[in-house]
């Protein structure tokens, strides 16, 4: 039973509710002790640190202080929202390389009687500690419903692989973290090229063309490879493209109908928790039809659509790819 | 208080020369007045004369010192003037003329080490003093020696089979004198093996490489190890004594007519990783290609179903002369060589650390040495381009370059050959389909004979060129008409504006990159590399294939990134160096080297794991330290450890060095 | 000669602790030799004879003069340079009038540290603060005493000296070898060495005679003697990490220290011809260490907490700094 | 002579790269200050403490040692040792009074030449903040100044 310091987010408590009660099913299951940091406070998103540097960081690193005050034999800071996650990281990033930024932050603490001495902290985003803590085996023997017969388009974003300072996932361009986590789920993840690209983030409210053009991209990109849905590690993500997602066919004469939820979500039907209690139903995009796919034969694909090249497995070997490599030795 | 008279009781007689190097020195250094200083303040050493002189190094100075030593029987000599790696040799010469032992001389630097590095003339002239002075206090303590000379064995070995190794061991052989050659591959041919057409003369490669492997492979001089390693090697210039591990072909190349029906019949196919580049198959018995040189097979261990399951043996059974033999074993051979010539090439960049450009991921994206044996008749589909479902051909094909070279997050250097692989590949794909081609290149090089007219020629055959840096390759379609297709998008910096090119095929005009095993391979032959692992050569631009360590040479890529042409001009180089070595039958090596005082040594072995060359030897039975003055290569390491100051060392003694820092140190002892 | 025909012999002990002369007495029954060669015309531990006894002498009448101590104030000076008029052979006696040896440490501090440490710290009562001083006057008169260099000096820095005999204390079957020697040239047996050569001890270093097995040097750590809980009876110490000095020591001593499973801390000096002793011995560990990696040698060298007790603990007087800065830069209490 | 104080540095440099780099500075008239002066050895390997104690008891007030970069001495592997000894020689200065800033182990290869002329102006300027050394030089340090201070009492001389 190991405990981490939790971070939650005000996401999980509003738009993110979904993700937030599918994590404590989940959460149970794997035996995740996460010990939520009282008297928590905003993250400040995407938004505040453009507008004004020192209060941003000032405001994060509150956290990170509160953290260090109630370490409960933990190190590690464990947020589930991408954003969180990135802010904290950055704040405990930019304190350690920038001493000046540190003293007025710290400055600024002290009004509250609080400090933090950068990089006494790991912060963590949430599929990090599944994958690496917690462990593939450990997931794949917890589930007693695998997902055979859907396919899913896993899609991380930008703010986890970016800028990834210290380094922890496999690519920062194509990480296959969550793909990983899916195949062990049971569920067939779809080889999806746009699986970091940007969701458009906070640009909804300032240029909705904009926002509309990157979703329609991420929505077009899981339908053209028959993805029954797609699923998401960031409560920004799913918002933008679950709610803007009607808009989105508006703008651009489209139907797409995706349903966008969280992995966890996805986890939890895996290890049999009752949907109900996993957030299904707060979907915009209605999950129904496609888990009522899990457990079919997934049936042949009538060829309606242009299908990409797929590698068959005749014509030239393909060049092994350095997992593996790994796998053969 | 190190007193001054020698070991004969009076004191030396000394002759001090200061050169004005025309203004080089006499510039900033007043020389007359050091040469005053020395005449009046060093007297008491022995300074019999002090003169300076315009040019020391011309003939009219040499003589200057030569008289003066007939008149004046002079008994030590100190020059100030340039670098000792100039003109130490010179002012050598000129005391062995008369008489004098050339290493009771001693050049002192005032021009690169004073003159041209500092502005003040009174300092420059009080630092040339104090310089000179030091020489002197360490002249005195000079001994008289004589060069060692050794003897040159007349056998060569060459490191490496590709096309620099080939030209050198032509060269040797066609001398006349034995050559090794070592090859860790089945056979001969190198990299330049796989190609299809070389540019700029669109040659083909095998055609013009072959001939070279066949004459290597008959050639009376020349001894052909392929399936082998150096495993050690020891002793130096004129007498290496190289270990070979000859690795287990298991065929009898006595019995082999290498008629390859033991590569028809075997079974296990396997994916050929290093000569088909990945692309193509081969057998568990196999030669890389049809022209190999030598033409016996070998057996690959790993994948023998006899070996790993101990069944099958199709290849004994059909062999007609049953050359098969399974029970061979690695053999060790140790050869005697007098100089080694390292050309064991380039490897190629590993194009899946650009993750962004897709190659491993996406199917149809090709690195340069794919595509060589794409485009190769005797290649997997028989020289027909397709893509990687092994049918379709390409209507549109994007050529990379710099992949991996001139980048920041890989290599700095440019990687020279691949703007002329791209445009060659651009030329076959135009040719053999007819396909539209954009190339993506940032700066064109095109530097050596011929190549800029083929770029003319490619760009008149139509080729789109675009110059930007590709930014990503991807096949997530975003635009009418980008479906099923690979997306390149890339900043066009010449029409200023982000372009997406959907293409079929993408070529990776990948960079060279040093072996993997290339600090091992220093190592082994006790030579440097630089720190991604070129081997170092003695001068980057007068000396490039020679190296710091006497009678070893470098050739070809394992230098540097180079083009054939270079690399077979450097293998001929490399080789003409050697023939001199041969020819002049014997090599004086600076007499620099340790001696232990077996008196003093206690045996208490501290020095016995300093020499990376093995020269210290402890004898048990004496329980005394003793230094093999052929190893020694005059490092001086052992010197400075013994504990018991029982081992000196000439050239460099502990008192010549002490008596140099009073010297340095004498203008401020007032 | 003396009245008695016999040569005369002396024995004089400057800076030093008393050791040698302990040493000669140590060689038993070889005392009475000297008594039957030699007339000890001058011994302050044995025989009760002044300063002035030896100023009345001749010069050069004393034919052998033992001198132990090193140089450390004014009337050591005075004495070396009155028994160096007076005898013909004068031999450095020892470590301290050879090197400096232990009082040579001293070295390391100035006057001032010294005669703080002396007179103002707790080991010392000293109420009223008494300073002390070359000259006080008294109601009977002015007394003076010497005065302390800046710094101790071995007997060659002051006078000549013909021979040197190394040890801390020299062992005495080589100071009996010596005394056997000196009869013999007496006795015109035997004639002297060159003079200002080393006498009483070998040619080479301790491991020479040191019984342990030696092997190629690789030291991972360095560490105590009882920091091992069972040494290896017949391995070479610094094998087994702890910090010997035998490999740079003079022989001589017959390894008498390793043979018991304690270190060589080089009482016996540097071997012939060898400037630095301390030189010698940072040299020969710092190059068997088996690590390339700055940081990690910095560990292994935490092995070794203090430098200049282990490689100068009996020659700093005698090595080319012969002393720290602080001996010289800031000796004020000489200048009041 | 202007009165600031100029430091001696003595400067060990390895025959195959510091000491080529040197000669590099010449030949690129790379300027550096004339404080100090270079001894040329075969190898950093060579080095040998004795050197160093040498130099500081004659006069020199820095001293710097140079060599080939790790892993490209033209010995293979001696420069390690260099640094070993280096390592060790620190200590035992630092505890002998003799400031760290004085003693300086730098690496050059053959072509870092103005590389080098960089270490020996930051030497220089280090070590004229350190001031002078100057240890004394024993002969007649002992003579003069004692006897004037003590008057020998006449009893005793008698």
């Amino acid at each position: 039973m190991t405990s981490y310091l939790f971070y939650p987010g005000c996401s999980m408590e509003t738009s993110a509710k979904a993700y937030y009660e599918s994590l404590i099913a989940v959460k149970k299951t794997l035996g995740l002790d996460l010990v939520e940091i009282d008297d928590w406070n905003c993250c400040g998103a995407t938004e505040y640190l453009g507008i004004n540097l020192i209060p941003a960081y000032a405001l994060i690193s509150r956290n990170l202080a509160l953290a260090t005050q109630q370490a409960n034999g933990s190190r590690t800071v464990v947020a589930p929202c991408s954003a969180c996650y990135l802010n904290l990281a950055k704040a405990d990033h930019y304190m350690l390389e920038r001493p000046e930024l540190g003293e007025k932050v710290n400055l600024a603490l002290q009004a509250g009687n609080l400090f933090y001495k950068p990089g006494s902290l790991e912060i963590r985003h949430l599929l990090d500690i599944l994958i690496n803590d917690v462990g593939l085996e450990e997931i794949k023997s917890k589930v007693k419903k695998p997902l055979r017969g859907i396919k899913v388009a896993p899609y991380l974003g930008c703010m986890v692989p970016r800028p990834d300072y210290k380094k922890r996932w496999s690519d920062h361009e194509h990480p296959d973290e969550l793909d990983r986590l899916l195949s062990a789920l049971g569920a067939e993840a779809i080889d999806f090229p746009l699986k970091t690209h940007c969701c458009g983030g906070h640009m909804p409210q300032i240029s909705p063309s904009t926002a509309f053009e990157l979703i329609r991209r991420l929505l077009h990109g899981a339908d053209l490879y028959e993805a029954d849905l797609l699923v998401t590690v960031c409560p920004m993500c799913q918002m933008n493209l679950d709610a803007f997602q009607a808009e989105t066919n508006r703008y651009f004469h489209t139907n797409y109908k995706i349903p966008i939820i969280f992995f966890t979500q996805l986890m939890g039907l895996a290890f049999g928790e009752d949907p109900k209690e996993l957030g299904f139903g707060r979907e915009l995009v209605s999950t129904e039809f496609a888990l009522s796919r899990i457990g079919l034969e997934i049936p042949e694909p009538d060829g309606s659509k242009v299908q990409p090249k797929r590698a068959k497995k005749t014509g030239l070997p393909m060049p092994t790819m350095p997992a593996d490599e790994e796998a053969h030795k | 208080m190190t007193n001054f008279t020698t070991s004969n009781g009076n004191k030396e007689r000394i002759g001090v020369y200061v050169c004005h190097c025309g203004s080089n020195i006499a510039g900033t250094v007043n020389v007359e007045e050091v040469a005053a200083w020395v005449r009046t303040e060093l007297e008491g050493l022995g300074v019999l004369i002090s003169r300076d002189y315009k040019f020391m190094c011309s003939s009219l100075g040499q003589e200057l010192i030569q008289n003066d030593i007939k008149e004046l029987g002079l008994t030590r000599i100190v020059v100030g003037a340039c670098s000792p790696h100039l003109h130490e040799q010179t002012f050598r010469t000129a005391c062995r003329r008369a008489e004098l032992n050339p290493y009771l001389c001693e050049l002192v630097s005032i021009r690169e080490q004073i003159s041209w590095v500092h502005t003040d003339k009174d300092q420059a002239t009080e630092k040339s003093k104090a310089v000179i002075a030091g020489g002197v206090y360490r002249v005195v303590h000079h001994q008289p020696l004589e060069p060692l000379h050794v003897p040159i064995h007349p056998a060569t070995l060459v490191v490496g089979g590709g096309i620099a190794g080939i030209q050198a061991a032509l060269e040797l052989a066609d001398a006349g004198y034995p050559v090794y050659i070592v090859e860790r591959e089945p056979s001969i041919g190198g990299h330049m093996a796989q190609f299809d057409k070389t540019f700029p003369t669109l040659d083909c490669a095998a055609c013009i490489l072959t001939p070279k492997m066949v004459s290597v492979g008959s050639h009376p001089n020349i001894t052909l190890l392929t399936w082998s390693e150096v495993r050690q090697v020891e002793g130096y210039v004129g007498n290496f004594t190289v270990t070979i591990q000859k690795k287990a072909r298991y065929v009898n190349d006595e019995f082999c007519t290498g008629c390859a029906i033991c590569q028809e019949k075997c079974p296990k196919k396997v994916i050929d990783e290093i000569y088909e580049a990945g692309l193509g198959y081969r057998k568990a018995i196999y030669t890389p290609f049809p022209q190999a040189v030598p033409k016996y097979p070998v057996i690959d261990r790993q994948n023998c179903i006899y070996f790993q399951k101990g069944t099958c043996k199709a290849c004994e059974k059909f062999c007609p002369t049953n050359a098969i033999d399974f029970t061979q074993e690695d053999e060790l051979v140790t050869v005697n060589v007098g100089n080694i010539i390292l050309a064991t090439g380039y490897d190629l960049f590993d194009a899946r650390r650009v993750s962004q450009y897709g190659y491993g991921r996406l199917a149809n994206v090709f690195t340069s040495l794919e595509f060589e044996r794409l485009s190769n008749a005797a290649g997997p589909t028989n020289g027909d381009i397709v893509l990687r479902d092994g049918v379709t051909v390409p209507k549109t094909v994007g050529i990379v370059h710099c992949v991996g070279s001139r980048d920041r997050n890989f290599n700095n250097y440019c990687s020279v050959i691949c703007c002329m692989q791209g445009l060659k590949f651009a030329h076959i794909v135009h040719e053999r389909t007819g396909a539209t081609v954009y190339n993506f290149y940032i700066d064109m090089r095109t530097a050596y004979k011929a190549y800029d007219e083929f770029y003319q020629r490619v760009l008149e055959e139509g080729t789109l060129f675009v110059r930007g840096k590709v930014a990503e390759i991807t096949d997530a379609a975003r635009l009418p008409g980008e479906e099923g297709k690979l997306i390149i998008q890339v900043e066009d910096t010449l029409a200023g504006k982000q372009r997406r090119i959907p293409v079929d095929m993408v070529i990776l005009s990948s960079g060279l990159e040093p072996r993997s095993d290339a600090k091992d391979l220093a190592k082994l032959f006790g030579i440097s590399c630089s720190a991604d692992g070129w081997l170092i050569e003695k001068h980057p631009k007068l000396d490039p294939v020679a190296t710091m360590t006497e009678g070893i040479f470098i050739a070809g890529s394992v230098q540097g990134p180079k083009d054939i042409p270079t690399s077979v001009a450097q293998g001929a180089a490399a080789a003409a160096r050697v023939l001199g070595r041969i020819q002049q039958g014997e090599i004086a090596i600076e007499p620099i080297l340790a001696s232990v005082d077996a008196e003093k040594c206690s045996g208490c072995r501290i020095c016995n794991g300093l020499c990376p060359y093995n020269a210290i030897v402890f004898h048990d039975d004496r329980n005394v330290t003793e230094i093999n003055p052929a190893l020694c290569q005059g490092c001086g390491t052992c010197i400075a450890a013994c504990p018991a100051g029982a081992i000196s060392g000439t050239g460099f003694s502990d008192t010549q060095i002490l008596a140099q820092i009073d010297g340095l140190l004498l203008l401020n002892a007032e | 000669m003396s009245i008695n025909g016999k040569p005369k012999f002396a024995m004089y002990w400057a800076a030093s602790c008393g050791g040698c002369e302990i040493a000669v007495l140590n060689t038993h029954e070889k005392i009475l030799d000297i008594d039957t060669n030699f007339e000890v015309v001058f011994w302050p531990i044995a025989m009760d004879a002044k300063y002035n006894d030896v100023k009345a002498m001749e010069d050069k009448s004393i034919l052998l003069t033992l001198f132990n101590g090193g140089i450390r104030n004014t009337e050591n000076e005075e004495v070396a340079n009155l028994l160096r008029r007076k005898s013909q052979i004068l031999v450095a006696f020892g470590s301290c009038a050879s090197e400096g040896c232990i009082p040579g440490l001293a070295n390391l501090s100035s006057l001032s540290d010294i005669f703080n440490a002396s007179y103002q710290s707790a080991s010392t009562v000293n109420p009223d603060n008494v300073a002390p001083k070359t000259s006080v006057s008294v109601p009977e008169g002015e007394i003076h005493i010497p005065a302390m260099f800046p710094a101790l000096r071995p007997l060659d820095q002051v006078v000549s000296v013909d021979y040197y005999m190394p040890g801390c204390p020299p062992e005495s079957h080589q100071i009996s070898r010596v005394i056997d020697l000196v009869i013999k040239v007496i006795s015109k047996e035997a004639d002297l060495p060159p003079i200002g050569s080393v006498i009483g001890a070998g040619e080479s270093t301790v491991c020479d005679e040191c019984p342990r097995h030696r092997d190629v040097k690789t030291i991972k750590q360095f560490v105590r003697v009882q920091d091992i809980d069972k040494i290896n009876a017949d391995l070479c110490l610094l094998e087994q990490g702890i910090p010997c000095n035998g490999p740079a020591s003079r022989s001589g001593c017959g390894a008498l220290c390793p043979k018991s499973g304690a270190q060589c801390i080089g009482c016996y000096g540097p071997a012939e011809g060898v400037l630095d002793f301390g030189a010698r011995m940072i040299t020969a560990l710092a190059s068997v260490i088996e690590s390339n990696e700055p940081s990690e040698i910095e560990r292994i060298l935490e092995g070794i907490p203090d430098p200049v007790g282990q490689f100068y603990r009996f020659n700093l007087a005698n090595s080319l700094l012969r002393t720290g800065t602080a001996a010289w830069r800031n000796n004020a209490s000489l200048k009041e | 002579m202007s009165d600031a104080f100029e430091p001696i540095i003595i400067g060990f440099t390895c025959n195959w790269c510091s000491y080529r780099a040197a000669d590099l500075a010449g030949t690129a008239r790379v300027k550096y200050p004339a404080n100090i002066r270079l001894i040329r050895l075969m190898c950093s390997g060579r080095i040998d403490p004795t050197f160093v104690l040498k130099a500081f008891a004659s006069g020199a007030d820095g001293v710097l040692i140079t060599g080939c970069h790790p892993g490209e001495c033209h010995y293979i592997e001696q420069n390690y040792k260099a640094l070993r000894r280096y390592l060790l020689l620190k200590r035992s200065l630092t505890q002998l009074g003799i400031e760290a800033g004085r003693v300086k182990l730098v690496w050059a290869s053959a072509a870092e030449g103005v590389r080098l002329a960089d270490e020996i102006t930051k030497m220089v300027e280090q070590v004229k903040t350190l001031g002078p050394l100057n240890w004394p030089k024993w002969e007649g340090f002992f003579d003069d100044e004692i006897h004037s201070l003590v008057e020998i009492p006449e009893e005793v001389s008698a």
